[in-house]
């Protein structure tokens, strides 16, 4: 379904990512682990559109979209739920979903703001105070739910988890799930390795701005290579 | 030569003053602070030294050096009353400063000689004297672009927070600002009144802020020499294009438009660019190979 | 109670000039300063129109919205969308459109100032205004088309950036023009449209109050520039509600000084306002804090 | 560490229980911890844990919620931002923070462009061999944008030194740096270190935390998980929990 | 005593300009045929007004006017065979630092004889002192504020409206009237002076009350508040001093407002002005200077004249420019003199003993110039003389 092959991208004289292949497929989460400032979000935030990449090709739904424009992107069927979740705080719980299905047919949105308050009921409950009095995991679902809104094949996410409770990131992660089982493909970033890798398929490992690891979630969860890419060698040494 | 001057004379002291009033609008903007007081302090400098001269019978120095001391006063006051505004909002409530003393200049009965203004307050100046006065306003914006002044006032502006985080004391320097801004738009004020011998309530106006603010941008908003670029291309480019007349206007808009596009720094930024790229090209050879190792 | 009436009718017409001015500012960050320009010369293509025939009164409304809605999507085309493709930041983005559209804006002045000789302008047309008479209250029906329009449109479009798909979306190029694009908004040509829109209303603007005054001069698209910044500075940026209070709280402080016989004081009661409101609460009436951009 | 030695000098820097919130999110919640002279200490924590906040905290930039910094036994909780810097205390930023239109030289001297005469004067002096040491002075007439970002990563750096600080904050010095890069900055900040600057640094790289500092701190959503020698908290419990979750701590 | 004073100072200065001269003559080959006190064959005047900007109508119609008295002195022969006027149009554009820009280059033509000087009072203001010091004979056109005609060598040919306003109150006294309003534009000049002291003076010279006084600014465009104050105390007659297009629309909104009694205006109505007004300019009452409805031998004279060259009707303007050209070539012709002095001499000269020119009669206070003027009726596009 995507299909992310050596990308190369960097902004001004930065060189964030140098080498970055992944894929996924639908129904499935990818997880994408590595150390901060690897280069995962400046990767998601090219396969998206926000960025031009210098080389390297991206690949969706059989089509090549390398930078292509967002705005565009979303068009064909794919959605990035941005790090910090980025929801429009001054509007409406209710405005950001709409947003969300800018892309979609109008007569199909009413119906689909009912399916993401089925999905998420506590959205339901504060649909009209403004987005910005939600907590940290509700904006987390309001920014899943927005991303529905737009009837993704496939959504980037980028560290759902961050800053969250911790019973809050085992919420936001088995909903992620939940989307993945309903034929979603998935590919997501996420510091967490551990609750990453419970809902995860398929893993990469970045360092450095390259892809250095690609296996499944089980062989994973066995290696060092994970903890080694988390927090270098010194966490290994007692172990 | 000398026939040259004669017949530019006007010209040539207008691009002075011009000079002056851009110097006074670009100063704040220097500084961060996007205040258009200056042009107030232009008809306070203005006013205050025509009355000087009309009804207190004063000469022609003391009278711009009152103008110029009381602007520089009040819009002082003024930057302590709306220091903590920013951006468009500052610009705002400065212009509305500078058209509410157009307002009290109609209002000002025989004080201010209401709606038909101040004349007759012809003083003793010449180019000398406005280059000796411009002079020293230069060396001291000189002093405030060079150096340690000069690299702290750009951090003011470009970013206080890293001003704070190095020691600068942001609020001191922008109220400064406003302090400098007025001393020299009330000079401004004060020597283009009594070089014309009137001053009226129409001119210190909306299209004041204009005139500043083009000059500024176009010749460049970093440096005194970008003012007077400026200064110089709008005072003389309606002799200069006069081959096309009463399209004149039309050109000017044009100009003005294209260096909004195409030069963001203006004329002196396209300038310094050069200078840079050729003075450091040795630099930038090492620094490939750096780089290349790196 | 017919004061009031007169509030509605100045208020009116400041809020259809206005309003155009506040969308683009408060959605995509464009502060117009050719938008009075745009008015004039909408107003002025009408007169040239009806020069040569007599036309209907929604004929030369229509020909107006229609020119002021090409000039605001050429100065968009031509001027604003590469100075922001060329700017590095918002900031320095919203200067150098400033800047921009005071050159703009001098082009289509000089040419209507060049064929009118700069004398006053109206429409020749089949359309006569008569003069209402309910409960001793009398009211032109031109002014009752501009109160209606003025308030319609107003809410109307306060309605439409409240509730419509696209005006949803402009608010959320408001606040976060990056994320907006991820949820397929095409941010260019939405701004693009925005424009238009805007011009279009200036043209609106430029036809009925050109009806209502009678005829109007080049030069006041400029007046009319200064009072519509200030009514939205103070309704609050970014608040198509606020823009619709600040028109009428302007409209009544200045009629209520009118009315107290100091006529020549009007600009300094409006500004003073602006500037006691600007040091009282900075983001307006109904602004929003985070709106500000700057 | 010898932890009782150090704790019988009054800290260079005591904070104490320091809280930011921002609205109705607690960024950091309540950090208690000392740091002495002569040391580099490091702070750990996923993204989003707060550390940013808290250094921003100690420079003053941040408003504090409550809890309250003492410098060398002076507190200094409300005194400005701007006069931080002076009495010793200097920080880089996340981004880069440079100034655009000036050359790399002129950066670096806005470092001591606010200290008393005395400090400043030798300061400049020195900017030479600032340049030098971090591998700046063949491009000083250059301006940041036509640098890398390493390279602009270290004029940040000059810059904080350049007017000899007694404590130094930086946060993510190695971002944007390749692996010889961050070597050769880990080796001056061990200079700058024996030279008596102490060191604050709030970075991503575990593996450069550990092989750099003399003390980590570790933080998760806003509190204090565990500090101590540098190998011991990468492998405390809590430390891979916040880092790995749950599972992983015991696996590993 | 003052004019004993002034007496000497003429003379003084007349006797340092002969120096001056004299040197010139002596020195230059190419002034050779300007010394001496002759005419010369080519007289250069040089037209220092608007012609683009905001008034560009006032510098516009002028040079219509002077081209056309340049057409018909030449082909009189009025300086003598073969003497040419060469006209130089010098553009202030409507800026003060433009007019004294170009008055300046002007002065400094040591060609340019003499001066037809800016129609803006705020230009002229700024350079009539400097005419004085170089001086430079200059006749304004317009330009009634004061502060303009202020040394020897600065000459007025339009008079300042207040000298002929008389005339309106004069008319309304006649028709009866008891009680006036006032609408003016206090931050025009000439507007407030006479809303404020003129008109006020006048009236009660004439018994008439005033039973409102209604300043507004430049910036005023919507009169229905300013309208229904007016038709609520429904005075007799209206005075109303507004610019352009502010009339216009004023006109229009007392119409609505219901107010029908006479209103009376100004010049400014003049040249076509008020033609935007339509239907609801009618019956309204202004004074003018000049106006095609003049019945004076050389006003009708001046207005065939100009059809003829122009296929239009003259503005007012046009007669300035007009009257302003031929109160020069009376002046060369006076003193026998085209130089600066000469023509200076001449128009002090020609001042003293009045002309008659396209405005009439034209005499002079000072260097000031007075006409009878007239009071116009606007009806259906078309001025004819009030009755």
């Amino acid at each position: 379904m995507l299909e992310v092959s050596d990308l190369h991208v960097s902004y001004g004289p930065v060189r964030a990512v140098h080498g970055v292949s992944l894929s996924a497929s639908a129904g499935r989460v990818t997880l994408v682990l590595g150390a901060n400032g690897a280069g995962k979000t400046t990767s998601l935030r090219a396969i998206a559109g926000f960025h031009k990449p210098d080389s390297g090709s991206v690949r969706f739904d059989g089509r090549d979209i390398t930078g292509t424009a967002a705005h565009k992107v979303v068009r064909r069927g794919m959605v990035l739920v941005p790090e910090g979740r980025k929801i429009f705080l001054p509007l409406t719980v209710e405005e950001n979903l709409r947003i969300g299905g800018y892309t979609a047919p109008r007569g199909s949105i009413e119906h689909s703001i009912d399916e993401v308050y089925e999905k998420f009921p506590i959205l339901a409950e504060r649909r009209h105070s403004p987005a910005g009095l939600l907590s940290g995991g509700e904006q987390q679902m309001l920014a899943f739910g927005r991303a529905l809104m737009s009837k993704p094949k496939l959504m980037l996410m980028d560290e759902p988890s961050m800053g969250l409770a911790p019973t809050m990131v085992e919420r936001v992660l088995s909903s992620v799930r939940t989307m993945a089982d309903a034929g979603i493909g998935i590919l997501m970033v996420e510091q967490n390795a551990e609750a990453g890798l419970r809902i995860a398929d398929t893993v990469a490992v970045v360092s450095r701005g390259e892809t250095v690891w690609t296996g499944t979630a089980l062989e994973a969860r066995d290696g060092k290579a994970i903890v080694h890419a988390m927090l270098g060698e010194a966490a290994l040494d007692g172990a | 030569m000398s026939d040259w001057y004669s017949m530019n004379v006007v010209l040539i002291q207008t691009t002075l003053t011009t000079l002056l009033l851009a110097l006074s609008i670009q100063v704040p903007i220097r500084f961060g602070v996007f205040s258009f007081a200056g042009v107030g302090a232009f008809g306070i400098g203005g006013y205050t030294a025509a009355i000087a001269m009309v009804h207190l019978g004063w000469t022609t120095w003391p009278s711009v050096a009152l103008g110029a001391v009381i602007s520089g006063i009040v819009v002082f006051a003024l930057g302590l009353l709306v220091q903590r505004l920013t951006g468009l909002y500052m610009g705002m409530a400065t212009i509305a400063f500078t058209l509410i003393i157009s307002v009290l200049a109609v209002n000002g009965g025989e004080l201010t000689g209401g709606a038909g203004g101040l004349y007759g307050a012809l003083g003793e100046i010449d180019t000398g004297h406005i280059l000796a006065i411009l002079a020293v306003v230069v060396a001291v914006l000189v002093w405030t672009e060079t150096k340690g002044m000069g690299r702290r006032i750009d951090t003011v502006r470009e970013d206080p927070e890293l001003a704070n985080s190095v020691g600068i004391d942001v609020v001191k320097y922008r109220l400064a600002s406003f302090a400098l801004s007025g001393v020299i738009g009330g000079l401004a004020g004060g020597i283009t009144t009594l070089l014309r011998s009137t001053i009226t309530p129409a001119e210190v106006n909306f299209h004041l802020v204009i005139v500043a603010l083009t000059a500024i941008i176009v010749g460049g908003a970093r440096s005194w020499l970008g003012a007077f670029i400026g200064a110089v291309i709008f005072v003389w480019l309606p002799t200069m294009i006069s081959f096309v007349q009463e399209w004149e206007k039309v050109v000017y808009g044009f100009i003005v438009a294209v260096a909004a596009i195409y030069l963001p720094n203006g004329v002196l930024g396209v300038v310094k660019d050069l200078i840079h790229r050729f003075r450091t090209r040795q630099e930038r050879a090492r620094l490939a190979v750096l780089q290349e190792k790196g | 109670m017919q004061d009031l009436l007169n509030v509605a009718s100045l208020g009116s017409i400041y809020l259809l000039f206005a309003l155009g001015m506040a969308l683009v500012w408060g959605t995509i960050g464009i502060l117009n300063f050719a938008h009075g320009a745009t008015f004039m010369f909408s107003a002025f293509v009408g007169h040239l129109v009806t020069s040569e025939t007599e036309l209907p009164f929604l004929a030369v409304v229509l020909v107006a919205v229609l020119v002021g809605a090409a000039i605001a999507a050429l100065t968009q085309l031509l001027a604003f969308q590469p100075i922001l493709k060329r700017s590095k930041n918002q900031h320095a983005a919203e200067m150098r459109i400033l800047i921009g559209g005071i050159g703009v804006a001098a082009i289509p002045l000089a040419i209507a100032q060049h064929q009118t000789r700069s004398s006053p302008f109206g429409f020749r047309s089949s359309y006569e205004a008569e003069v209402l008479e309910i409960f001793g209250l009398r009211l032109s029906t031109t002014s009752a088309v501009v109160i209606v329009a003025g308030l319609a449109i107003g809410i109307g479009l306060t309605v439409w950036v409240r509730r419509s798909r696209r005006g949803l979306a402009l608010r959320a190029i408001g606040v976060d023009a990056e994320t907006a694009a991820g949820m397929g908004v095409n941010r260019t040509l939405l701004a693009f449209g925005t424009m238009a829109t805007a011009g279009a209303l200036a043209g609106l603007a430029g036809a009925l109050l050109t009806f209502q005054l009678g005829a109007i001069a080049p030069e006041t698209g400029d007046q009319l520039l200064i009072k519509a910044f200030a009514i939205i500075v103070l309704g609050g940026l970014g608040s198509m509600a606020g823009t619709v209070i600040g028109a009428y709280v302007l409209a009544g402080a200045e009629t209520l000084v009118l009315n107290l016989n100091y006529g020549t004081w009007v600009d300094a009661v409006s500004f003073g306002l602006i500037f006691l409101i600007l040091l009282a609460r900075p983001q307006g009436l109904l602004g929003r804090k985070e709106v500000r951009r700057t | 560490m010898a932890d009782t030695a150090v704790r019988t000098t009054t800290a260079l820097l005591a904070v104490e229980d320091v809280a930011v919130h921002f609205g109705g999110v607690k960024a950091v919640d309540g950090i208690s911890l000392e740091m002495h002279q002569g040391n580099i200490y490091g702070v750990l924590g996923p993204n989003g844990s707060g550390k940013s906040t808290l250094l921003g905290a100690m420079t003053r930039l941040t408003p504090l919620t409550r809890g309250r910094f003492l410098l060398d036994g002076v507190d200094y909780t409300k005194v400005p931002a701007r006069k931080v810097h002076r009495m010793g205390i200097s920080r880089t930023f996340q981004t880069v923070r440079l100034l655009d239109d000036r050359s790399v030289r002129d950066n670096i001297l806005l470092g001591q462009d606010t200290l008393p005469k005395q400090t400043r004067k030798a300061a400049a002096m020195q900017v030479d061999e600032v340049m030098e040491r971090v591998g700046v002075r063949e491009v000083a007439q250059l301006r940041p944008d036509e640098l890398s970002y390493g390279m602009q990563r270290r004029v940040e750096f000059a810059r904080a030194i350049i007017g000899r600080p007694r404590l130094l904050l930086l946060d993510e010095p190695t971002a944007g740096m390749n692996t010889a890069e961050r070597k050769e900055i880990g080796k001056l900040m061990r200079q700058l270190c024996d030279e008596g600057i102490t060191q604050f640094i709030v970075e991503h790289d575990v593996e450069m935390m550990v092989d750099t500092c003399d003390y980590l701190f570790a933080m998760n959503v806003g509190k204090l998980i565990a500090e101590g020698d540098p190998h011991d908290v990468v492998r405390h419990p809590a430390v891979q929990e916040a880092y790995l979750g749950k599972g992983a701590a015991s696996g590993a | 005593m003052g004019g004993a004073a002034r007496k000497r100072r003429t003379l003084l200065a007349g006797l340092a300009v002969s120096a001056v001269l004299a040197t010139v003559a002596c020195g230059g080959g190419a002034a050779g045929d300007s010394g001496g006190g002759g005419i010369e064959k080519t007289i250069k005047i040089a037209q220092v007004q608007d012609q683009t900007g905001p008034i560009a109508y006032a510098g516009l119609g002028a040079s219509e006017g002077a081209e056309l008295a340049i057409e018909e002195i030449e082909k009189q022969g009025f300086l003598g065979d073969g003497v040419k006027i060469e006209l130089q149009k010098l553009d202030t554009a409507g800026e003060i630092e433009r007019a004294s820009s170009e008055m300046n280059k002007a002065m400094g033509d040591r060609d340019v004889d003499a001066i037809i000087g800016p129609a803006a009072t705020q230009q002229a203001a700024t350079v009539a002192p400097l005419v004085g010091r170089q001086k430079v004979p200059t006749v304004f056109t317009q330009a009634g504020g004061e502060g303009v005609v202020i040394n020897d060598y600065t000459f007025r040919v339009t008079p300042p409206m207040e000298s002929y306003y008389e005339q309106v109150l004069e008319y309304l006294k006649d028709k009866g009237a008891k009680t006036i309003s006032v609408l003016y534009n206090a931050t025009f000049p000439t507007f407030s002076l006479l809303g404020e002291k003129g008109v006020p003076k006048m009236a009660k010279e004439r018994g008439i009350d005033i039973v409102q006084s209604l300043p507004v600014q430049m910036t005023t465009q919507d009169f229905a508040g300013q309208s229904q104050q007016i038709a609520k105390k429904n005075p007799d007659a209206l005075v109303m001093l507004l610019i352009a297009p502010q009339s216009v629309t004023a006109l229009r909104q007392l119409k609505e407002a219901g107010y029908d009694n006479q209103i009376v205006a100004t010049s400014v109505q003049a040249a076509g002005n008020i033609e935007a007004a339509g239907a609801n300019a009618n019956g309204l009452v202004y004074p003018v200077p000049f106006s095609t409805a003049m019945d004076g031998e050389s006003s009708q004279a001046f207005t065939k004249a100009f059809r003829a060259k122009f296929d239009k009707d003259p503005d007012p303007y046009a007669a300035d420019g007009y009257d302003a050209m031929w109160f020069i070539a009376r002046a060369i012709k006076a003193s026998g003199d085209s130089s600066r002095e000469g023509i200076r001499k001449g128009l002090a000269q020609v001042a003293k003993e009045g002309f008659t020119g396209a405005m009439g009669g034209l005499t002079f206070e000072g260097n000031d110039a007075r006409v009878d003027g007239a009071l116009v009726q606007w009806q259906d596009g078309k001025e004819t003389l009030a009755q």
